[in-house]
């Protein structure tokens, strides 16, 4: 596979050829369970409900649906702090992402980590990650894991490849530098997937990131196979990063994506969008990635204005329900959380570990 | 004559006049132009000074942070604001091995006047990577200095003290306490490095703090008050320089210490000022000084947890009663 | 049975035997391959183990750390060499937010079992970015762990005790003492973390230190021997977990104190030992706990320059002397 | 001027064409200096009178000889520790960098910085710094600097040119990544050179870093205009980077350089070199720099040998006294330079600063 310099996304002829309705019908509903978990996120925000920063996902759930499906569900994925939408596409069960949220005992972290923390170990997520651009790094590592234990510890050939999600803003950290430096180097499998949505907090990618009208360039810098793909659109998604994954994992071999999308809302709960035009939003917003899917299955005939109501309301349920778990499960008691996953073992004040509700049962140690 | 005006405004008055005096000062980080400050720390500073004076970079603090100490070797005097003191570790080479370092390096050749300030401490319920209280891990460095203001007055008195020092200094202010308001004079002041303040007289115990946890302190003594015991509470203001005269004259007085830093117990300002205090003062401490930290696990996300795990009047108090045995 | 080996075959035994014994740890850091190891720590393990086990990286110590914090996420066990500790400030991200914090945002979900080894503290004239003592610098962070071997003995069991560990340790090594010999058990063995050790009984005055410090202790008890001043000198072995009670029980004692650390005074492990020490010896201390550490000023290149910012017996005599108050 | 993307040095027709004889021998002279000086050095080092670290710049004299031609003298510079060579091409009196390693009160630094921090305040020369990668954000700054004077504060066009020196090793520390995206997003006159000796300590460049073989892509992921230098060659060097610096002076813009060079030395003083072949090593020797230089000045016919004996022992002479000087000046006295130069003020037990010997009378403050 050779590097696409061009800038300019070109969706295949017919993205959604090959794929049963019963697969895309899965997607709508993935990316209607993550439009409708940050809806009543947004509205938990403003009761105060959840607290710290918290950075919603409206307007670019295509990129984590699609992604999560060009790869196998045992490909580790690490993201940034914009990480609720990446949790739910890897099928992280919603009441503990908004139990996490709502600080509970119940959430996926226990409630220590919150909204930038979303950690699930069956689902090989990584997290969730506040500095901007350290995930890159661990990213890589995670590449190296998985190709270690394949290659070096049980002698086969390299079987898994990792995801990397970073924010445009994070292009211009040196983590990320090094860390595309090694995984080129070590042929590492990392695709590392830049969710370009054009702003990092009020700056527009120009403004703080050379040759932002083509990334290519920063992958080329490292030799790094690269894709421009239109982030609004799941199908091309899909499309476009399924035969880079099948090249990175085949070839054991980094990639890059330029993943054009755009967040509808503001960086964070507390964001007056002064930095943009609201014709510019609105431009977006007719490209909705969810009407978007929701069309080509009405033009496929098998899914009509009534399935998609049944689909909305039944994710509405979902997302009601986890919000009602989450408003009930128990607060962490300092006295027994406090000092505990500190240390994996205990000494002095340090109360050793334990596994949150969500993974009882199904893993004994971290 | 005096104003009431919010802390974020005193910084901003502190960087407007002195950017007025002087042409060779200027300010850089994220968000600190267009946007106005992610905490509206510089709000109106780009209509007044312009784009070349006040510079939105990018998420690059190790990059702008070494860019700065390259424009302060060559004689200007960058203000350098981290959006979150946190967000320094990344930086930590160019603020700790060059700014404090090029002067004695170059042999007295080259100094590096620069400003680095932003928010440090938990900002509430921000988890563990976003609360960092890096006073215990910088001001173990030689050759830099480092102030933590108190109230609207002193962010703005310290500030331009710290702009006209020829020398690094890091400002530690608390995006808690950004909104507050207080008094500030008419006329332009400055406060000298190195000089604390008391805060509230007292005759029963010295109470040690800097920045935020003085109004848990002040709290905690108004309640403590209230069964007998008398505090002094004394606000360090710097901590490089540290004035530990007026700390020693007060346990001299009171005969009882506690030291409350917001940052982790270990190796941290709060050892340091109760080992300094029990070496200056060993004679006349009628218990050892005792200390209220955070607690020494990362910040954690949940309300309740992160309440617990930071200094507060509560354990300020209990600590006082211990220390003066009336536990 | 036991052999004379040096410190750095020490640190090479223990490397080997536990990548022996688990294909899940590797080791990795520039110059560790081909060159066998910058200080020949690593000599003949890339013949042993192979390139895919001991991997030389560039010149990308925020990189590799970080990369080694995902793998160690993952269930492998990373040694990552620094070639100096002094290069880790570009690191200090990764390896002070990262690894000993993800247990705990994760909610006890992964680990980060790995270890940071490498030189710390002054090598000899490298000047004020290449001496590095970080364990004030990084002792103040919850989470990680942070051990410092005294001798071959000590690097081996350590380091065995620092790999099988399943938290971030920190083993800060000191490039002085590489070369000097010492007897290793024929079989197997490790050390467990937060257990001091006494180097030399005494009754007069306790001295605490850890590493390379601990040859000067030695020197200046020796020192002081012929003057009737018996001192016991403690290595604390281990930072994080710390051993409070063999020091308390030797002040007990001795009713004196003196801490030595390399590292600069200012908020670091000598302030903090000072201050737990003065609050669970109150009673028993017959003067204030004495301090020594380099001198407040980066590390100049000058040899004698050099040599008086640094502890020595000279220093560590006089404060001993001081302490007893018989200077 | 457009960017080069040839790795392949392209040697103009005529290097010399244009410059008078007596400028050719005052480069002949500095690059023997620079030799000599590190010749001299290494002894010392042998015989114990420079410790530390010491890196030395036999082989790549051409480098900072012809890049300090191609600049004004008050074009600010900043270097890696291999730093002898430039603060000699710039002119610093060998007495006072040889006093410098011998950790005399007479050296440049005072005896405070040793070989790897040569500063030299008169002569725009930076440093001198260790941590690899470090003076590379710090060199954006002094452009930002030189800049800022001229345009803000003056009110004039930028006249400087600021020149920041890193070794191939530097390509992959985050800080590079950071300064060049800076620069390149400010506008910046500052010119990366990248001085390419195929080697940190025993890495070669391309086990260390990707796209060894075409440095350029490092650039154009910023947009930065680069070229590539054969810099055993000083007339090649020159002629390489003079458009370059005068481009990036008069349009305000940054540059990047493939230095091609080699050190003819070890690393530093303890390294056997085993990572690469004698074979290599001669391959180079044979490309001496001023060997180079003296035959072309030969063919000139203005040259004789001679005169290269003379020039030769002449350069002997100076370094001889500048070590004779480095031997006699005294120590620093712990007493008094100790606490000084670590704040500029005087508080605690903190006696303020100093100038060096180098610089008394010339500037009264840092
Ligand atoms: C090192 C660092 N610097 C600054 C911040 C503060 N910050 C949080 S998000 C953000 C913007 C990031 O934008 P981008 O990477 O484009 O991600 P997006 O928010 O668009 O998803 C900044 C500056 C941080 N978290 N880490
Ligand atoms: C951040 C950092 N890591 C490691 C080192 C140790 N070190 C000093 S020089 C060097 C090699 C640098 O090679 P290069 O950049 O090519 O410069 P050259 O020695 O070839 O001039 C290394 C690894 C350092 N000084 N700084
Ligand atoms: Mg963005
Ligand atoms: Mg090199």
């Amino acid at each position: 596979m050779t590097a696409t310099s061009t800038s300019t996304p070109s969706p295949p002829s017919d993205p959604a050829k090959g794929l049963s309705d019963a697969v895309l019908v899965e997607w709508l509903r993935d990316m209607l369970l993550i439009r409708e978990l940050e809806v009543r996120c947004m509205q938990a925000y403003q009761n105060r409900k959840i607290g710290g920063f918290c950075h919603v996902y409206i307007g670019q759930e295509a990129v984590a649906v699609g992604c999560t499906a060009a790869v196998n569900d045992n490909d580790p994925i690490i993201t940034a702090y914009r990480d609720h939408g990446h949790a739910l596409a890897r099928k992280m069960d919603p009441k503990y992402c908004m139990a996490e949220m709502f600080g509970k005992i119940g959430g996926c972290a226990k409630g220590k980590g919150g909204s930038m923390h979303m950690f699930d170990k069956e689902h090989h997520m990584y997290g969730g990650h506040g500095i901007v651009g350290a995930q890159t790094p661990v990213g890589a590592g995670l590449a190296f894991a998985a190709k270690y234990m394949d290659e070096v510890i049980n002698n086969k050939k390299n079987s898994r490849v990792a995801l990397c999600f970073l924010g445009d803003g994070a292009l211009n950290q040196g983590a990320f530098h090094e860390a595309l430096n090694l995984a080129g180097l070590f042929d590492l499998p990392v695709i590392y997937v830049v969710e370009n949505n054009g702003y990092s907090m009020g700056t527009s990618i120009e403004r703080g990131t050379t040759m932002a009208h083509d990334l290519s360039v920063k992958a080329k810098a490292y030799g790094i196979d690269n894709i421009v793909v239109d982030g609004m659109d799941v199908l091309n998604v899909y499309n476009g990063m399924k035969p880079l994954v099948d090249h990175c994992r085949e070839h054991s071999r980094p990639g890059f994506v330029d993943m054009r999308t755009y967040r509808f809302k503001g960086h964070s709960m507390s964001d007056p969008r002064k930095y943009r035009t609201r014709d510019e939003e609105e431009r977006y917003e007719a490209e909705d990635p969810i009407e978007k899917l929701a069309a080509v299955l009405r033009k496929r005939g098998t899914f009509d204005d009534a399935a998609f109501k049944a689909l909305a309301s039944d994710v509405r349920k979902e997302i009601r329900d986890a919000v009602k778990w989450a408003d009930e499960s128990p607060e962490p008691i300092a006295a027994e959380e406090l000092y505990k996953d500190v240390y994996v073992d205990t000494w002095g004040p340090f109360t050793g570990t334990s596994m949150p509700e969500m993974l009882k049962g199904k893993f004994e140690r971290p | 004559m005096t104003r009431e005006i919010e802390f974020r405004d005193a910084l901003n008055e502190a960087m407007s006049e002195e950017m007025r005096a002087d042409k060779r000062v200027f300010l850089m980080g994220e968000e600190v132009a267009q946007y106005n400050g992610a905490y509206k720390v510089s709000r109106g500073m780009l209509d007044e000074f312009g784009p070349r004076r006040v510079i939105d970079t990018p998420i690059s603090e190790n990059g702008f942070s070494g860019m700065g100490i390259g424009a302060a070797m060559m004689g200007l005097r960058p203000i350098v604001e981290f959006m979150s003191w946190s967000f320094s570790l990344v930086a930590a080479d160019q603020i700790l091995n060059n700014a404090p370092k090029m002067l004695y390096m170059s042999g007295g050749q080259f100094g590096c006047p620069i400003v680095f300030r932003g928010n440090d401490g938990a900002g509430g319920q921000l988890g563990s990577t976003h609360s960092w209280c890096v006073e215990s891990l910088y001001a173990n460095v030689p050759g830099l200095k480092m102030a933590i203001p108190y109230n609207a007055y002193d962010a703005k008195g310290l500030l331009k003290t710290a702009i006209r020092d020829d020398n690094p200094v890091f400002l530690l202010e608390s995006e808690r306490l950004l909104s507050i308001t207080g008094e500030v004079p008419e006329q332009e002041y400055t406060i000298p490095f190195g000089e604390a303040i008391i805060r509230r007289p007292g005759t029963d115990c010295t109470i040690v703090s800097f920045g935020r946890p003085l109004y848990f302190c002040l709290e905690a003594a108004e309640e403590l008050a209230k069964e007998g015991i008398d505090c002094e509470v004394i606000d360090g203001r710097t901590i490089r320089p540290l004035d530990l005269d007026t700390i020693v004259a007060s346990v001299q007085k009171t005969n009882y210490c506690v030291v409350v830093d917001q940052s982790w117990s270990f190796a941290s300002v709060g050892s340091e000022i109760a080992a300094q205090v029990h070496q200056a003062c060993f004679d006349d401490l009628d218990n050892a000084v005792h200390r209220v930290h955070s607690d020494d696990v990362p910040a954690p996300y949940a309300y309740a947890m992160e309440q617990e795990m930071l200094p507060n009047a509560r354990k300020i108090a209990e600590a006082v009663r211990a220390a003066t045995y009336t536990a």
